[in-house]
């Protein structure tokens, strides 16, 4: 039997590249619209990095150098890093915590209930992000129904408003939807048969939850994750309003840079410097959570 | 690592393109020629804060000279600028103080005619020419108000210090309940602690502003928090006791606290800021003389009178005063005795004021 | 004009560096049950895929029913296919998973609906035609998957280890279940197992895999009783695989020199595996009579495994040692540890195989 | 209907969950109770209760810039939205279930957005949009104009990362085999994707869909860099208002907006229910009896 021509490598590899091809293509609208107005516009401020601030605050397009970059490296920009990074770890820890039995729960309903509850979840942030945060402060100040229901109960007026606490509780509150909406979306369909599965050969529920709803449920843990930490590290305006901006944080360090002192080029080298923390850790957080699996 | 070189060289060669079609700045000044009530566009776009122009003001202006006014606004001084700078067209703006200085320097107003404005004359004296625009030649005086301090009166006690040292001095803020509230804002709180220590709010020595640091630092334990926003509503809540913060604000949270009568606003006596906020015509504007039939339409002095009737803020529209509200004209009454300084863009310096506070922060 | 329903010739699929398939040769005839053997890995599962159409192959050609396919995607073959994880799609109920293949192809929907029917019927899933996937059982499932490819009634039907999940009494009666519905509908299944006794009973045919290699096609009986090499030998059922030196073409010299008959085509003098099923070695006292004709080794008895129906002995030989089947009848000798013994088989049970 | 409801019994662990989920909808609520109470408060001030009152719903209707900003946030909201869902889900679509080169490079450029700051952002828009509107004159004498258009713009480059990121945890789960079985009942590419992918990734789009609506309702900081003459959105407009105090007119605004949103959701789930069960009923039509 002779072989016959067709099927060649060449046309495997035809419709391998065909395939490819497909997927770029898929892809290749959002590619061009990130790379018009995103990309080109990131390079504005990479250049600026390198660029000397004027007089009057404009971004002068001479005399490039590093001085921005120079600033980084002190111990105070540090420290103001750091602390940011552990409020937006807390916050994160704390959102996953609260938002992982709930968007169980959302998503063991029945279909309808689920996209009421769902849906639910959304309404209070479709109201203004500064009233919210307004309301918030009534809550936790000291004439707040908090404080009010400590004294009934015979205890001291509580105020909660300019502490850490506060800032935790408007943070969380601020991004837990980022941590549902992800975490409801990968356990939704979840194969409960594999739970079932499970339950019938570890017999104890944690066992199960641990071997195979933690492991199937991992990229939204990890989308969430990202979604909550990544906005929680330069979040400025909770911490202000609720915590009284008693620190500073990498948020409204930044900011400043650009609103205040008018500092283009620090403003930017700033930014690399966070984003590029950003980077490393969410590729550290992947790395051992592919290993965990 | 090909990859990273080549992305290397092509920053490079960015920023070397840059660098030759760089620097615009300095051209020459232009200047606006327009007659008396002359409409060039009847399109008017104006770029205010939220909630600083009464309505019936523009509608009125709007019947008067067959005008469309189209109303933007803008949340700080500097996204107004950066919108600027980047040619959006606007036709008249409203910058504070330092930032017209700014402004003038790098080109952005026109040199107003002054022969169009015949309302001119009702503007005080004392706000034709500020250190920000010495000849008055590019702005024109919107509102002003004062940067002090609201003191609960129940915390504080009847007697205390008209001084700085009601948020700064450790002796007397740990007295009080719930704390002091202080600007979240690098010109005005280093200012502050500038002039409890003596020196100008527009000092540029840099072992002062470190003084100033140091002050703030070591008053950090008794400061709620540090807010530009709520400081009034803290302190008419009693959430604060003695709130650092703008006249105008303090004048309306005051007012709707359950007791007015327990709160009273200072300016201390070291010194304090006065601000501005001035109309100006960018030289990007397509109806220069548009502008200037508006900006002359608000020297009118029942028309100066019912803008301050109607957001509260101090006018420096003299002729305005018999129609302005008695209870807003006695809130500014004591203005023209205080020690009073504008904050004045210091250039370069202008870091420094920032890292100040970040680092008192800590 | 090829009669075959799927025929190979020489196809191989690379991925990366790696070969999951080389050089394949086969061709399946019109209404056999075909089973591709073999351990995880070896390209069974690969070669499934490429007849499906999921993959195309690196090189080589692929027919079904005589018409080139080789890079025809999956939804313009006449196959189907019933996945390992059966993968139902959950959104749908059980008829609309039956049904998919025929709105697909635009059958009307009277027809659509009799067939569906029809389908679930011949399952006996009648009755939960309005279930979810999720609601049923694994042994459900796999059915709702069975009448899914069918109802589409396609010239072959392939198998992915569709019985992998189940549980071994389930397995049983579905092997049986599948045999039969095979023989009824009568179209060729191509079935992938790494289960010897799947594919050994309900096979037409088995083609034994490893390493992306076809090693050898043929009857269960063929495979079973003369494997043509070490690893089928090895890989199907237990044997005993002794080294061995050949003498001619009729026997084999062992370690310790004994010479045992059994045919090779190998060369006299080369090293080869002298391969011998356990049930059918003897094991006799040392002075018990021993019929002419059989091959025999003397050994010691090391130990004896009880299994109810039958009884294993192993036992220390000069050529190894040799593990030895013997069915627990009424009356059996039984043989201890330690006590001499002499192991004998027909030489046709023997078959030497090259390494 | 769904089995979980079915199987499961009332165990300890469910009524664990089910509380924990009241308490964390308590937690979402408190505030907008808050928010709603003070809407009737005849004070100027959010946080100081005098009398009730409708006059922030009067004056909210009056004053014509808030319309307008409500308007303008809106439209932007709208369109964002629906782009940057349906490049977000091709996004999460191309770099889940496809290998080619420079993916890995896609990949980080989808991620940039969600890390780098929202100044950042707004700053280098706004430089972006200037330069290559300087550029467009030079080039084709046409000078676009900053507003909605560069607002929705710039919504839909940040939004169209955190769709991505959402449908794709949801894509990542999904069970390659499902597309393949599809094919294998003669499903085409846009078959198998419109009848198998997309109602499974559904949930994720939604997810996605949700979150980038609330991300535009919201943003400031980009809005106020790259907005033009007559198109301030709501948060812009009430941010500006904090050097004047906010008034209880935006807890009206935010009410009636809340009101819009649960009327337009009764609505579509109304109409969800109705569309379903007419499935139902021609399928029912179908079945031989």
């Amino acid at each position: 039997m002779a072989l016959p021509e067709t099927a060649a490598p060449e046309l495997e590899l035809d419709s391998r590249r065909a395939e490819s091809r497909r997927g770029f293509l898929i892809g290749l609208p959002a590619w061009a619209y990130l790379t018009i107005f995103f990309a080109l516009p990131l390079v504005i401020v990479l250049v600026y990095s390198f660029a000397t601030r004027s007089s009057t605050g404009r971004t002068q397009l001479t005399g490039w150098n590093l001085d921005s970059y120079r600033r980084l490296v002190d111990p105070f920009v540090f420290e103001v890093f750091q602390r940011s990074f552990f409020l937006a770890l807390t916050t994160t820890l704390i959102c996953l915590l609260v938002s992982y039995p709930f968007a169980y729960y959302i998503a063991t309903r029945g279909a309808r209930l689920r996209n009421i509850l769902l849906v639910m979840v959304m309404i209070p942030f479709w109201s203004n992000f500064l009233v919210r945060t307004y309301a918030w402060k009534v809550l936790l100040g000291s004439d707040g129904p908090i404080s009010q229901l400590s004294q009934a109960l015979g205890g001291e007026p509580i105020r909660l408003l300019f502490t850490n606490t506060a800032v935790l509780i408007g943070l969380v509150y601020g991004f837990l939807p980022f941590m549902v909406l992800p975490l409801y979306a990968a356990l939704e369909r979840m194969d409960w048969s594999l739970v079932e599965a499970a339950r019938d050969l570890y017999a104890d529920g944690w066992t199960a939850f641990r071997k195979v709803t933690w492991p199937l449920s991992r990229p939204g843990v990890i989308a969430g994750s990202i979604l909550v930490f990544v906005p929680a590290l330069g979040a400025y305006v909770t911490p202000a309003i609720l915590g009284g901006a008693r620190t500073t944080l990498v948020g409204d360090y930044i900011v400043d840079q650009f609103l205040a002192a008018r500092n283009q080029p620090f403003g930017s080298a700033l930014s690399m410097g966070i984003m590029l923390v950003l980077l490393a850790a969410t590729v550290i957080y992947f790395r051992s959570g592919a290993k965990e699996v | 690592m090909n990859g990273m070189r080549r992305a290397a060289i092509a920053l490079m060669a960015l920023m070397l393109v840059l660098t030759a079609c760089g620097d615009d700045s300095g051209g020459e000044v232009q200047a606006a020629d327009c007659n008396v009530g002359e409409i060039d566009r009847t399109t008017l776009n104006f770029y205010n804060w939220s909630d600083y122009m009464d309505p019936d003001l523009i509608e009125a202006f709007e019947t008067e000279y067959g005008v469309d006014v189209v109303e933007s606004f803008y949340e700080s001084n500097e996204a107004m600028l950066s919108q600027l700078q980047s040619g959006v067209v606007y036709d008249l703006v409203v910058p504070s103080d330092y930032m017209i200085k700014i402004m003038i320097d790098e080109n952005l107003l026109f040199q107003l005619d002054k022969d169009a404005l015949v309302n001119y004359g009702n503007l005080a004296e004392d706000f034709r020419t500020q250190p920000y625009d010495p000849n008055g030649d590019f702005s024109v005086a919107y509102q002003y108000g004062t940067t002090g301090l609201g003191v609960n009166l129940e915390a504080v006690g009847e007697d205390f210090v008209e001084s700085w040292a009601l948020i700064f001095d450790p002796e007397i803020t740990q007295h009080f309940a719930g704390g002091v509230s202080v600007l979240d804002d690098p010109r005005e709180t280093m200012g502050a602690a500038l002039e409890y220590l003596g020196y100008s709010l527009n000092d540029t020595d840099m072992s002062h502003l470190e003084e100033a640091t140091q002050l703030i630092q070591d008053a950090k334990a008794h400061i709620a928090t540090f807010d530009s926003d709520q400081y009034s509503e803290n302190l008419a809540l009693g959430e604060v006791a003695v709130a650092h913060g703008y006249s105008g604000n303090m004048i309306v949270d005051i007012g709707s606290a359950d007791n007015p009568e327990n709160f009273v606003y200072i300016l201390p006596e070291e010194g304090a800021t006065l601000w501005i906020d001035n109309m100006a015509i960018p030289t990007t504007s397509a109806a220069p003389c548009t502008a200037h039939a508006f900006i002359d339409f608000l020297l009118d002095a029942e028309n100066g009178a019912q803008l301050t009737n109607w957001n509260y803020y101090g006018s420096p529209n003299e002729a305005a005063t018999p129609f302005i509200e008695q209870e807003v004209v006695d809130f500014y009454a004591d203005t023209a005795d205080a020690n009073l300084e504008v904050i004045e863009d210091q250039g370069d310096y202008e870091i420094n004021y920032t890292d100040g506070l970040a680092r008192a922060k800590g | 004009m090829r009669k075959a329903a799927v025929e190979l010739a020489g196809v191989s699929k690379a991925f990366g560096d790696v070969y999951a398939v080389r050089d394949m040769d086969l061709a399946i005839a019109d209404g056999e049950f075909f089973s591709l053997l073999g351990p995880s890995g070896c390209g069974k599962t690969t070669t499934l895929r490429m007849v499906a159409g999921f993959e195309f192959p690196t090189a080589g050609a692929l027919w079904i029913h005589g018409v080139e396919m080789g890079l025809e995607p999956a939804n313009r073959r006449p196959v189907n296919t019933v996945f390992q994880s059966y993968a139902l799609f959950p959104h749908m109920n059980v008829e609309e998973n039956v049904a998919f293949g025929l709105r697909m192809k635009k059958v009307g929907a009277t027809e659509t609906a009799e067939r569906v029917k029809r389908a679930l019927d011949m399952v006996q899933l009648g009755h939960r035609a309005d279930a979810s996937p999720t609601q049923l059982s694994g042994g459900q499932q796999q059915r709702v998957a069975l009448a899914r490819a069918l109802v589409n009634e396609p010239e072959v039907l392939l198998l992915d280890e569709p019985l992998g999940a189940l549980d071994l009494k389930l397995r049983q009666a579905m092997q049986v279940e599948l045999k039969v519905l095979q023989e009824r509908v009568g179209i060729t299944f191509v079935y992938v197992t790494h289960d010897q006794e799947e594919a050994l009973t309900m096979s037409d045919r088995i083609g034994v895999m490893n390493e992306g290699r076809l090693l050898q096609i043929g009857r269960p009986e063929e495979i079973y009783e003369r494997p043509a090499s070490r690893f089928v030998a090895d890989f199907i059922g237990e044997i005993n695989l002794l080294p061995a030196t050949v003498v001619d073409h009729y026997s084999v010299r062992l370690l310790g020199g004994q010479v045992v008959r059994g045919s090779t085509g190998a060369e006299p003098g080369s090293e080869v595996t002298m391969a011998v099923r356990p049930e059918r070695l003897e094991l006799f006292g040392s002075n018990e009579h021993i019929a002419d004709g059989l091959n025999q080794i003397r050994g010691t008895v090391v130990r004896r495994t009880y299994y109810g129906d039958v009884f294993y002995y192993d036992v220390d030989t000069p050529a190894g040692v040799v593990e030895v089947k013997e069915e627990n009848r009424p009356g059996v000798d039984l043989h201890e540890a330690g006590e001499s013994t002499v192991v004998a088989w027909d030489p046709s049970a023997t078959t030497v195989v090259e390494d | 209907m769904s089995i979980s409801a079915g199987v499961r019994p009332k165990s300890p662990t469910e009524r664990m969950l089910a509380g924990n989920a009241w308490l964390v909808y308590a937690f979402f609520y408190a505030p907008i109770l808050v928010l709603i109470v003070f809407s009737f408060n005849e004070n100027n001030n959010v946080g100081i209760w005098t009398e009730p009152s409708l006059r922030w719903y009067r004056d909210v209707l009056a004053n014509d810039a808030v319309m307008s900003a409500i308007r303008v946030s809106l439209i932007v909201a709208a369109i964002s939205t629906v782009v940057s869902t349906i490049l977000g889900t091709m996004t999460a679509l191309s770099l889940e279930r496809f290998r080619y080169r420079g993916r890995r490079a896609f990949d980080g450029l989808v991620y940039l957005p969600i890390i780098i700051p929202d100044v950042t952002m707004a700053v280098m828009l706004l430089l972006f949009f200037a330069q290559s509107f300087q550029w467009l004159d030079a080039a084709l004498g046409w000078r676009p104009s900053f507003g909605i258009a560069t607002i929705s713009l710039s919504h839909i480059a940040f939004n169209i990362s955190f769709v991505a990121v959402v449908v794709r945890a949801r894509l990542g789960q999904l069970d390659a085999r499902l597309e393949e079985a599809a094919a294998d009942l003669y499903a085409t590419r846009w078959q198998a994707f419109r009848r198998v992918t997309f109602p499974l990734i559904a949930p994720g789009v939604v997810g996605g869909a949700l979150l980038a609506l609330t991300l535009s309702l919201d943003d400031v900081v980009v809005t106020s860099f790259v907005a033009g003459p007559g198109s301030t959105t709501l948060p812009v407009y009430v941010f500006g208002l904090v050097r004047r105090g906010v008034t209880p007119l935006i807890n009206a605004v935010s009410t009636l907006m809340l009101v819009a949103s649960m009327v337009l959701i009764a609505i579509s789930l109304g109409f969800q229910r109705t569309s379903r069960s007419r499935v139902a009923i021609r399928e029912q039509e179908l079945e031989p009896n």
